[in-house]
């Protein structure tokens, strides 16, 4: 099993993502650099978090005319696992790898604390070792987190079970008041149609030690692990 | 040739910096502002005579990359 | 009268002028008085403040690099070495509060990476007006954004820092950002250009016309007339930080550069001579070479531009194509623009013709030095405060509701949580809970960090003020179970040309000096700001301590944050009370006031022993400053969601006991179980104690005399202390 | 009334965001591209009739609200 993970002149959570892979998780991890075109030796690609092209014009807009992407698009084309974190979501939305577009976070700020999301579906790659409806404490770190699609793709992803996760309070309950950046539905993380394809905002590369204060998001990668033993 | 392009949010989508830029200047006194939406103007020099041409290209650049067709819509202006 | 509007306009005297005519032997052209403008303003040259700066403690056993370089350096152990400065920013951000105070951050980070350490750590000093002013609320809001848009782009967490509002500030907010960096203590690079006919390069950004006269600008007094000076803002580009990190790190990890320095004040020229200087040779530039954003731009700009995110790099022989290469793959721009020579001159040509031609060493050894006269008139500033002054006639619940809703003792999350404080992932303990604690991955390392300030002491009694400043910062950092290791500190002070500034300069730099001592945290770098006065107001004299310490092993960490119900909270060290210099009568009374008296620092220092060898007794320690027992209890409280229980001895007033200050005193809590042996050892160690409360799970009960005269549950004063600073700057411009 | 805000950075000052633009463009292949510089732009609805009071409070608005003097100018475009 190899992991990779991709920079872009300006991601900064290339490196976070890495040490959580390789020295937490435990999965021989490489990085690859943003003109690679070969993406053939890896199980997982992780576009990481960060300010690539220093988010300028719009975040993830000028990333995904990168060289890789074109690969990591064949590369999901044919079922391999791609997570999108944070920035790496962004990237994918620009991409339109997932539907929809981010807007500025409604407070207008950039928000770094914990936050609560739920985990809808434990039947996923993404998933399998979390409990439907556990709460995860995990942070954010963005400003234009505010997800946006027009009703009817928000309606086919509600319908095809494509929310994966959804921000809350402790408790799991799904409210505006618990929505830090103003997403529609309280999006936090949407897969594409096959599940093969994970973007989310909450760092679980931030919640994999409890040194740092949450765990919560560990589980996500080992069910990345089971997902491809298994398979 | 000189243009500009000008990229703005849809009517459907929610604009938070104008809405908050509303806010304050209502709170500030100013109630005759009803309403204030946000956008980008790119001022472009390209290096084409072709009005045609230089439209064609730069109709190519605001679509794929200027603006994101999913919460944004754009206007060309060529300057003489 | 020609030459003396020039001389004026160059913020030089005719003494000074004499001087460059003695150094060129002839008249300078305008090109090199615009070199000497720079280089002997008080920005660049600290004329006014070196003969002061030497009376500071510099050295130790694991200082590597002490002042004089871009950064200081102290060994950690392991191979591993942390290097560390604070700057500030302070007349930029008055200016352009997001682009001063973003640029700011820009040019600490270089200072650090420059020396080829990775930068994991920024802590940002903050001080405004007071919020009820539009004015102040605009800077405030821009200042925090510009740390967030530079800090959280180039990925380096901001974790900790203060921010403070006192009038004095008003028109000269301060911005001090202090960095850290980690790097190998075998791949160390100095800002040092010794090997002659070596090649140099320029890498980075383009030169424009920006900040054309920034050094002299932060070397002179605020007036009307600055407005004029307004076009020369800088603006920086975090993305072409990022960049530059990466790419010098890169180079320097594949050994291609002999020598590295950035462009920060005063730009080219600075960054020409200083190197040039300390490697004791000469150095020769064409300006022509050199990459512009502007056509038409004459040597004159080209030298003192300040343009952002510029980097002078020696080239080491024979490895010039593969240092390029480098610096393409990051997309940067790179360009041969001279070499090092052997003439100990600042030689700059333009197409191959001389346009400055100065010995370094008048422009760095030999710049000016002055031994201000100096007045120390703050000798009636402390006045005793009468026990009658000080009740305001409220009861205690009344005051508390006061000081929650008060934005200096506030919560400052609505700072914080602007600023990416995670990233990197080796964030221990994070703002909003005291000192900071990052891991040094790689080891079984973490590094404890803070930067405090107390200007309200050092108004009453600059030198005392100034040890107490230590004194806190020291006790930040020993809480944590961090032993300190060096120091670095921002000096925010007036117009040094009046007496009586000089004289608060001078007490504050011997009682900082004392103390370090005494404390044996040299500091190993700094930064002075003068002139930080607005129509002849000075700001109150601020200087600024970035303390740094090392924890051996992650059981070895001590939390600030209330552990388990039932723990018993004790009040260790000076257990006097006293609302001399204290918030409390500044707020109240609208005046610093009191009597500052000795600093107890080998009350502190016991502290410290005592915390450093009982460890395992500790169960969260947290030391009391700003705002009092009541304010560190609910800090304290916050995080895990606790609450406590507080029994007021009965000879203590309420306010007194809740919201007094004194230095050297620390909150402790330990297992109920731990009862008598931590008191044995405190005792041991000749510390006093008072057993103050107990942790409860969430209620709040204040007793006095056995009956109760506060109550509420921390999710409330959570929410409360949360909100005071947005529901302060809501809606309003 | 309605009028367009456009407010633009200084010719002198550094424009991150259009520089990197530009050069991604050029690294696209739009080499044609020789200058991007970008701004803001707010649509704005003010309830006066009155064009010459309606562009004083535009101005106003502009200058204290929406535009950094420092290192920003404006323009004011009212629509008939
Ligand atoms: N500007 C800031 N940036 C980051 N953290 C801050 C800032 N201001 C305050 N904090 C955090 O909030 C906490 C309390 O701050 P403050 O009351 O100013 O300091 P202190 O505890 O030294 O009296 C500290 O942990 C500090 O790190
Ligand atoms: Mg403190």
């Amino acid at each position: 099993m190899r992991f990779g993970v991709v920079v872009f002149p300006g991601s900064n959570c290339d490196y976070d993502s890495y040490h959580v892979l390789n020295s937490v998780i435990g999965v021989k991890t490489d990085f690859i650099w943003h003109k690679e075109k070969n993406l053939s030796d890896y199980d997982l690609i992780v576009l990481p978090g960060g300010f690539s092209y220093g988010d300028y014009l719009r975040s993830g807009a000028i990333a995904r005319f990168s060289p890789v992407m074109k690969e990591v698009k064949n590369f999901a084309d044919n079922g391999g696992l791609v997570l999108g974190i944070c920035n790496g979501f962004q990237v994918l939305l620009e991409s339109g790898m997932l539907p929809g577009a981010m807007l500025r976070n409604k407070n207008l700020h950039f928000i770094c604390k914990h936050i609560h999301i739920k985990v809808n579906d434990n039947k996923t790659p993404w998933t399998s070792s979390y409990n439907n409806g556990d709460v995860l404490r995990i942070p954010i770190a963005h400003a234009d987190g505010n997800y946006f699609a027009s009703d009817d793709i928000l309606e086919k992803l509600k319908k095809e079970g494509r929310i994966l996760f959804q921000y809350t309070n402790e408790q799991g309950d799904v409210k505006d008041e618990y929505n830090p950046n103003g997403s529609k539905l309280n999006i936090a993380g949407i897969m594409n149609e096959k599940k093969n394809v994970l973007g989310m905002m909450p760092h679980p590369e931030r919640a994999s030690e409890k040194l740092l204060g949450s765990e919560d998001g560990k589980k996500l990668f080992i069910s990345i692990v089971n997902f491809l033993k298994d398979k | 040739m000189k243009a500009k392009i000008i990229v703005n949010l849809k009517e459907i989508v929610l604009d938070p910096q104008g809405e908050t830029i509303l806010h304050s200047l209502n709170e500030m006194g100013y109630d005759e502002i009803k309403k204030v939406r946000q956008g980008k103007i790119f001022f472009i020099e390209i290096d084409e005579s072709d009005e045609e041409k230089g439209r064609k290209k730069l109709e190519e650049i605001a679509h794929k990359v200027l603006s994101n067709p999913v919460i944004e819509t754009y206007t060309i202006e060529i300057e003489k | 009268m020609e030459l003396k509007k020039l001389l004026e306009q160059h913020n030089l005297t005719v003494k000074e002028y004499e001087r460059i005519k003695e150094a060129l032997g002839r008249e300078p052209n305008i090109t090199e008085l615009g070199v000497f403008s720079v280089m002997w303003s008080e920005h660049c040259s600290y004329k006014s403040s070196r003969i002061h700066l030497k009376k500071l403690p510099t050295k130790g056993e694991k200082v590597v690099q002490g002042p004089g370089e871009n950064a200081g350096i102290v060994d950690i152990g392991d191979g591993y070495v942390a290097v560390f400065k604070i700057e500030s920013h302070n007349h930029p951000s008055f200016i352009e509060p997001y682009q001063g105070a973003a640029t700011g951050v820009g040019g600490i980070l270089r200072d650090i990476f420059t020396m080829g350490a990775r930068p994991v750590a920024v802590l940002d000093s903050l001080r405004f007006g007071e919020l009820d002013n539009p004015l102040n609320r605009r800077t405030f809001k821009g200042v925090v954004a510009g740390i967030s848009g530079y800090g959280n782009s180039v990925g380096v967490p901001t974790v900790g820092g203060e921010t403070c509002f006192d009038d004095s500030y008003t028109y000269n907010p301060l911005v001090n950002v202090f960095c850290l960096g980690i790097a190998r203590k075998d791949k160390i690079f100095y800002a040092k250009a010794d090997v002659v006919g070596a090649k140099v390069f320029y890498a980075g950004a383009k030169t424009g016309r920006d900040g054309i006269h920034g050094a002299t600008m932060a070397s002179a007094e605020f007036d009307e007339s600055s407005e004029e000076k307004r076009p020369n803002v800088q603006v920086g580009d975090p993305f072409k930080e990022k960049l530059l990190i990466e790419a010098c790190l890169e180079v320097m990890d594949k050994d291609l550069i002999s020598s590295i320095q950035d462009m920060g004040a005063a730009g080219l020229t600075s960054s020409s001579v200083e190197m040039a200087g300390r490697g004791g040779t000469g150095i020769e530039i064409d300006v022509a070479l050199i990459p512009k954003r502007e056509e038409g731009m004459t040597p004159y700009e080209i030298l003192l531009s300040e343009s952002q995110e510029r980097m002078l790099i020696v080239a080491r022989e024979g490895k010039e194509d593969e240092l390029r290469e480098v610096f393409n793959k990051w997309d940067l721009d790179i360009v041969e623009i001279g070499k090092i020579t052997d003439t100990g001159k600042f030689m700059v040509k333009e197409n191959g013709e001389v346009v400055a031609d100065i010995p370094v060493e008048y422009l760095t050894d030999n710049a000016p030095v002055y031994d201000r006269p100096y007045l120390n008139i703050f000798k009636n500033r402390e006045s005793k405060i009468e026990k009658k002054d000080i009740k305001p006639d409220k009861k205690i619940e009344d005051i508390i509701e006061d000081m929650l809703k008060d934005p200096n003792l506030a919560k400052k999350n609505w700072v914080f949580e602007q600023y990416d404080h995670m990233v990197q992932t080796n964030s221990v303990i994070t703002p909003g809970r005291g000192a900071a604690v990052i891991r040094v991955k790689g080891t079984d390392k973490f590094l404890s960090m803070s930067v405090d300030g107390n200007p309200d002491f050092v108004y009453l009694n600059p030198y005392e003020g100034a040890k107490r400043i230590v004194t806190e910062a020291y006790l930040n950092i020993v809480t944590t179970g961090a032993t300190p290791i060096g120091a670095t500190n921002c000096l925010n002070f007036g117009n040094p040309e009046k007496e009586e500034i000089m004289g608060e300069f001078k007490n504050a730099v011997e009682g900082m000096g004392e103390a370090c001592r005494f404390f044996n945290t040299p500091i190993t770098g700094g930064n002075v700001s003068f002139y930080n006065e607005t129509n002849g107001l000075p700001i109150k004299p601020t200087p600024v301590l970035g303390l740094v310490g090392v924890i051996e092993g992650k059981e070895n960490i001590i939390y600030p944050d209330f552990q388990d119900e039932d723990d018993l909270i004790y009040l260790v060290g000076n257990i006097d009370f006293s609302f001399d210099g204290s918030y409390f009568i500044k707020k109240y009374y609208k005046k610093t006031m009191g009597m500052i008296g000795k600093t107890p620092m080998e009350t502190a220092k016991k502290i410290g022993d005592f915390i450093l060898s009982e460890r395992c007794l500790i169960k969260s320690a947290n030391d009391v400053s700003n705002g009092g027992i009541f304010t560190v209890m609910v800090e304290s409280a916050e995080y895990n969601g606790k609450g406590f229980e507080l029994n007021i001895p009965e000879n203590i007033e309420e306010s007194l006991f809740l919201f007094g200050e004194t230095p050297s005193r620390v909150i402790m809590t330990i297992s109920p179980k731990d009862k008598e042996s931590f008191e044995k050892e405190v005792e041991k160690h000749g510390l006093s104690y008072m057993k103050i409360g107990k942790i409860t799970d969430g209620e709040i009960k204040i007793d006095k005399n056995g009956k109760t005269v506060y109550q509420n549950n921390m999710e409330n004063i959570t929410e409360k202390r949360a909100k005071v600073i947005p529901d302060i700057l809501k809606n309003r411009k």
